[in-house]
């Protein structure tokens, strides 16, 4: 049975071979359970889901890079690969999405992706786009002073680039040379407002110039190269060296979420193209260029996946919801008063 | 006159406002070839124009100041806010600074800018697309704040705040937008800034409420009338000014006030509403002053078993309505 | 024992939680080698150096949103908002953030953060540098908020607010800063989140304050004492949760409510604390439940002649303890 | 008696000899008013003041690249000697600080410099930093709408620079190309914040490149290089071709304001350097080189200029306060409802 990979390299080395199937099997695994969500949606269990369909090999192959023993990770609602990278079950993973009592990030009380992971430091406290960057910097600014190498890594998305908020946290983290990675997934879309209504300028990445740190682009299709790109930033920020801006340019396969009709805004030929950077396409075909992985081999990865996510789907959706009166529960810790 | 719901009311609002008067631009989030996220602004962009619809880029405190700077140079924007849960960047330029234009500048300068904001639960939105947020603007001075809760007044109070000359928040229940469906004459029409309507007469008590609630205490009134208890129901419209005259005559007369609202009580419109009628209604009352509204947690869960909880509700309003009747 | 100002009492504390708790650190805008603009970090600095008193760059949304990080990764930093009017950029990490870290991720984080923020008038600070903002943050669930109005109330709030692992809003006058004197303990000691005080008792009413406001009450009751009134003034120090038995424990005792606030009345902490009153305390009071405050305008205007007009005075209050002792 | 220049010279010219000796006379007198506002805070008649002195040369020369017929002026509360250059009279400005009821900007509801100018586009919401961004934003994209040439300037501190407002603001003006610039006087000090602490690089223009426009940097004591970079600036915004950053490089020679005392941050020598930056040496220097001003010319200049203050002063001092009855006027203009 396929299980996920919360065993990542030594961050400091390049991928193996084997590391890279591996990687792969993450990537289809994620990418089965991600379509199993949105047929759950469409069956009227999950409320709401967004996708990391195209996203896959940029927030793997990031994750692989860091060391999620120490690291900070502050994700979005799109970081669905990455929270499978670092080990979520897919039983986890749609606990909350059918929001079931057992869901591990906030008990069914919050939007799945949405909470804090039980065993590693990921959290994201809410909906509201960019207010992880400010935050980010404060985790990594706790790190500096209590002499921790540990790095933050901050995810957002090319809309999120706009927001306030990200420019006061890059700012913050340039004088500061703070250990924190703003990691941008570029997908030129938030929702439907195309990157050039977003921005005056090809790439976020260029940005980090007027902050005092490196801004690095690269290709979100590849996973090497997103490993390389976070591997050298990690490094950075472990030796004291301060932040970077990484932009992974991806696609994002399905519509902003399942509430929404890309094909409202959305060209055909827009939407016709990216099937030539679905990743786990791109990264299928580099493993059989270098012979590491067999038509056949790649068949069962893909049914092993299936397989996995048939069975965590059958466990949760006989799992109970939670109950009303734990509704109550962590409003503040207090004793008096009516909080 | 045509059956509507509300979210055709805005839109066809948006239409003929903007048809009415050149000036009057829309922009937010999503608000053009998408048509906005509830499609409040579906075919506009068709109609008027990548210069009249403008996407603007994912920046609240950015949609807003454009707003108000656009505002102050000739135009009447409407700037929608995606999500009420998301206008907190933007409380800046618009409780800082849109509400004391005209105070500030000693009426030199005006922003005639509407913000439409759809609010409020029911809808599995969870903790960030459930809120209710009137308070900080139904506090502050210089703003004025609607809260239509059927198609009728959502026409009305938006052309009024779009032809306003001051800032107006509106406040659109996203619960109703599809829910609540009525009549809406084809012509044009206002409704001014401050009146309450009284929804249903009675003569036993008097429900004080806005938005959904209007809704579910209508419901709520019809259930009562079946055991005999026969209930006012007043809606609010306007959460700033609020209309104090039409909240104490009302209460006055029943002699038995319950305020409903969705939004947590502690100091919230249902505080101040109780602080009208406990200051102009104390020698008529037969009852204590009570509020009916969720309890005091971050509004509201996830969880369908939660938020049906969290939310008040036709039965818990009824159940309300018949405790005080019998004090 | 010593006698403190406000400001002192504030400074000190500040300096004594830092020697108790290395993982406390101030941070705002001028807080290292400026001691912030009122002095309330003075020398800070120098003892603790710069990684524990950090200069923030001019952006309030990231002093709150790093004072958060900070908090859930082992901190417990203490954030200074430099004047009330400029906390509505971090709106959006307080009260749509760090009240519901706690709550949203089922109680696995917590955020032990202390936000410090001087405000209120009659400084000559005009409309922005006068504002009263305790509305919104004395509205969310997931708050704390104190508004301490004497050194030693200020001591003892501050000292819980930073030992506490929730996000506390603490409120100070910055009128009362150097005017407000009084006796305050060497030794260490915390007052608890949620409880009012009398801070003098009386039997003819109540009257319900906080801020400086309590000062100017005092003094009004005093007055009214002269006049034979005999004024009970309840201080609520806690602003959420507002203290609501000793609230109604009071009305109901002396049967005569008056709350005194200097920030607008419409949809306030007034507003709540006439909605428990009328409430809880119905059947117990023998006259409508009376609030002073200020008009509904921009608080509040530059002109000294104007901020005066503006400003509940002793002579204002004394006239409405009147008035409502004839009732 | 000296009058101020309210009549630039043809904005797309070089500056004449004669009228830099009349930008020289409005430096003096916006120096000496400066003065006297501290003084009159010193004598307990105004209770706060913030000074232009160190900024005159650079508020003068902008503006004198503008046209005050159309253009829209965003000023914050620094700006002295740019009122001063848009024909503020010295009553005018004593009676913002003075709060007295004929306060041109706000009828004294507000602090000095704030409210809106009787006569040109020039306008200062409140004391909030950089929500002037924005709004400027907004005020440019109106012109476009109405299809006006108009051309509005913002002006903020390095301070400013930090704030999330001034990142949305720039980024949606190089998106749509708005007719805007944006003016950012950096003193190196926000209060007591240093600019080191500010932001992790050297300048404030590098920033523009982020956002797909020009960013400028000029040494805010030349008179000339100023003129120069703002005429550009101003002639590519009304061609249509978009906003422009301009840091202009100046010393704040006073303590922040009034309230302050920059002995408590800023070193003795930091402190003495800035006598050489003193913009109004500098000018007098330069026209006494190129032969336009003699000795006796300067000492009239000043003389004249300290007299226009004693009289302005008399004037004010004079008038009255506003009553209380108009602190109730022009909340909202709305009938009926208790607003
Ligand atoms: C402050 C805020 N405004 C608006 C929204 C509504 N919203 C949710 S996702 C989204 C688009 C985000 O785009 P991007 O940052 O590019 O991320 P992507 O979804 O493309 O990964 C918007 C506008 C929000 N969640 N928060
Ligand atoms: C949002 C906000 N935060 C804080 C303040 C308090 N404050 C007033 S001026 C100032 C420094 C501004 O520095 P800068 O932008 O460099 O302008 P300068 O005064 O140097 O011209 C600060 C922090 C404010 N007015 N607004
Ligand atoms: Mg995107
Ligand atoms: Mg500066």
């Amino acid at each position: 049975m396929l299980t996920t990979t919360n065993k990542p390299s030594d961050p400091t080395e390049q991928l193996s071979g084997t590391r890279l199937v591996e990687l792969y099997q993450t990537m289809v695994l994620s990418r089965y359970l991600d379509e199993r969500v949105w047929l759950l949606n469409r069956q009227g269990k999950a409320a709401i889901a967004a996708s990391a369909q195209g996203h896959e090999a940029t927030q793997v192959a990031c994750i692989e890079a860091t060391d999620p023993s120490k690291d900070h990770y502050l994700i979005y609602y799109r970081q669905f690969a990455a929270m499978m990278a670092l080990g979520t079950t897919p039983e986890e993973m749609l606990r909350g999405f059918l929001a079931k009592e057992d869901d591990p990030m906030s008990g069914a009380r919050q939007f799945p992706l949405h909470g804090a992971h039980p065993r590693v430091d990921l959290f994201n406290f809410s909906n509201v786009i960019a207010t992880q960057l400010p935050q980010a910097a404060g985790v990594a600014l706790a790190d500096t002073l209590k002499g921790s190498d540990a790095v933050t890594i901050v995810f957002f998305g090319d809309g999120a680039s706009s927001q306030g908020d990200t420019h006061e946290a890059m700012n913050f983290a340039g004088v500061h040379k703070l250990p924190v990675i703003f990691f941008c997934e570029n997908n030129r879309y938030a929702i439907s407002v195309p990157i050039e209504k977003q921005m005056g300028v090809e790439s976020v990445a260029s940005r980090a110039a007027g902050y005092g740190f490196p801004g690095v682009q690269v290709d979100g299709t590849d996973v090497v190269a997103v490993h390389e790109a976070t591997k050298a930033a990690v490094e950075r920020a472990r030796a004291g060296d301060g932040p970077t801006l990484i932009e992974a340019s991806v696609e994002r396969l399905l519509p902003h979420t399942t509430d929404d009709d890309h094909t409202r805004y959305r060209s055909a030929e827009d939407i016709a193209q990216m099937a030539n950077r679905d990743p786990i396409k791109i990264l299928s075909e580099l493993l059989k260029r270098r012979d590491l992985l067999t038509d056949d081999a790649d068949a069962e990865i893909h049914a092993a996946a299936k397989k996995r996510v048939n069975v965590a789907t059958d466990t949760v959706d006989a799992e109970p919801y939670p109950s009303v009166d734990t509704m109550f529960d962590h409003v503040v810790d207090s004793v008096g008063g009516n909080f | 006159m045509s059956e509507q719901t509300v979210i055709e009311a805005v839109r066809a609002t948006l239409q003929s406002e903007m048809r009415r008067d050149d000036t009057v631009i829309v922009l937010g989030e999503d608000v053009g070839s998408r048509g906005g996220v509830f499609l409040a602004t579906d075919g506009l962009i068709d109609e008027f124009g990548e210069n009249r619809v403008i996407d603007m880029p994912l920046a609240e405190s950015l949609i807003c100041g454009v707003a108000l700077g656009a505002a102050v140079n000739g135009m009447r924007p409407v700037a929608e806010i995606q999500f009420a849960d998301f206008v907190w960047p933007a409380i800046n330029q618009l409780v800082g600074e849109a509400s004391k234009v005209r105070y500030g500048t000693n009426g030199v300068k005006t922003a005639p800018m509407t913000v439409r904001i759809p609010y409020g639960g029911g809808v599995r939105g969870g903790l960030y697309h459930s809120q209710s947020i009137e308070v900080l603007f139904s506090h502050t001075p210089g703003l004025s704040v609607v809260a239509p809760a059927t198609p009728y007044d959502a026409k009305g109070l938006l052309a009024t705040a779009i032809r306003t000359d001051d800032p107006v928040i509106v406040l659109e229940h996203k619960r109703t937008y599809r829910l609540v469906k009525g009549d809406v004459p084809d012509e044009d029409y206002t409704i001014p800034i401050g009146k309450a309507e009284i929804k249903r007469p009675g003569t036993d008590m008097t429900i004080v409420t806005y938005g959904l609630m209007l809704h579910y205490s209508l419901q709520a009134a019809e259930m009562a009338a079946a055991n005999g208890i026969d209930v006012e129901v007043l809606d609010l419209r306007t959460l700033r000014p609020l209309d104090a005259d039409a909240i104490a005559e009302s209460a006055s007369r029943t002699g038995k006030a319950l305020i409903v609202q969705e939004d947590t009580p502690a100091v919230s419109i249902s505080s101040e509403v109780a602080a009208i009628i406990g200051e102009r209604c104390f020698f008529d009352l037969d009852g204590p002053i009570t509020r009916l509204g969720p309890p005091e947690l971050p509004p509201m869960p996830f969880s369908p078993i939660q938020e049906a909880a969290f939310m008040p509700s036709p039965e818990k309003i009824l159940a309300a309505i018949t405790k005080l009747s019998e004090i």
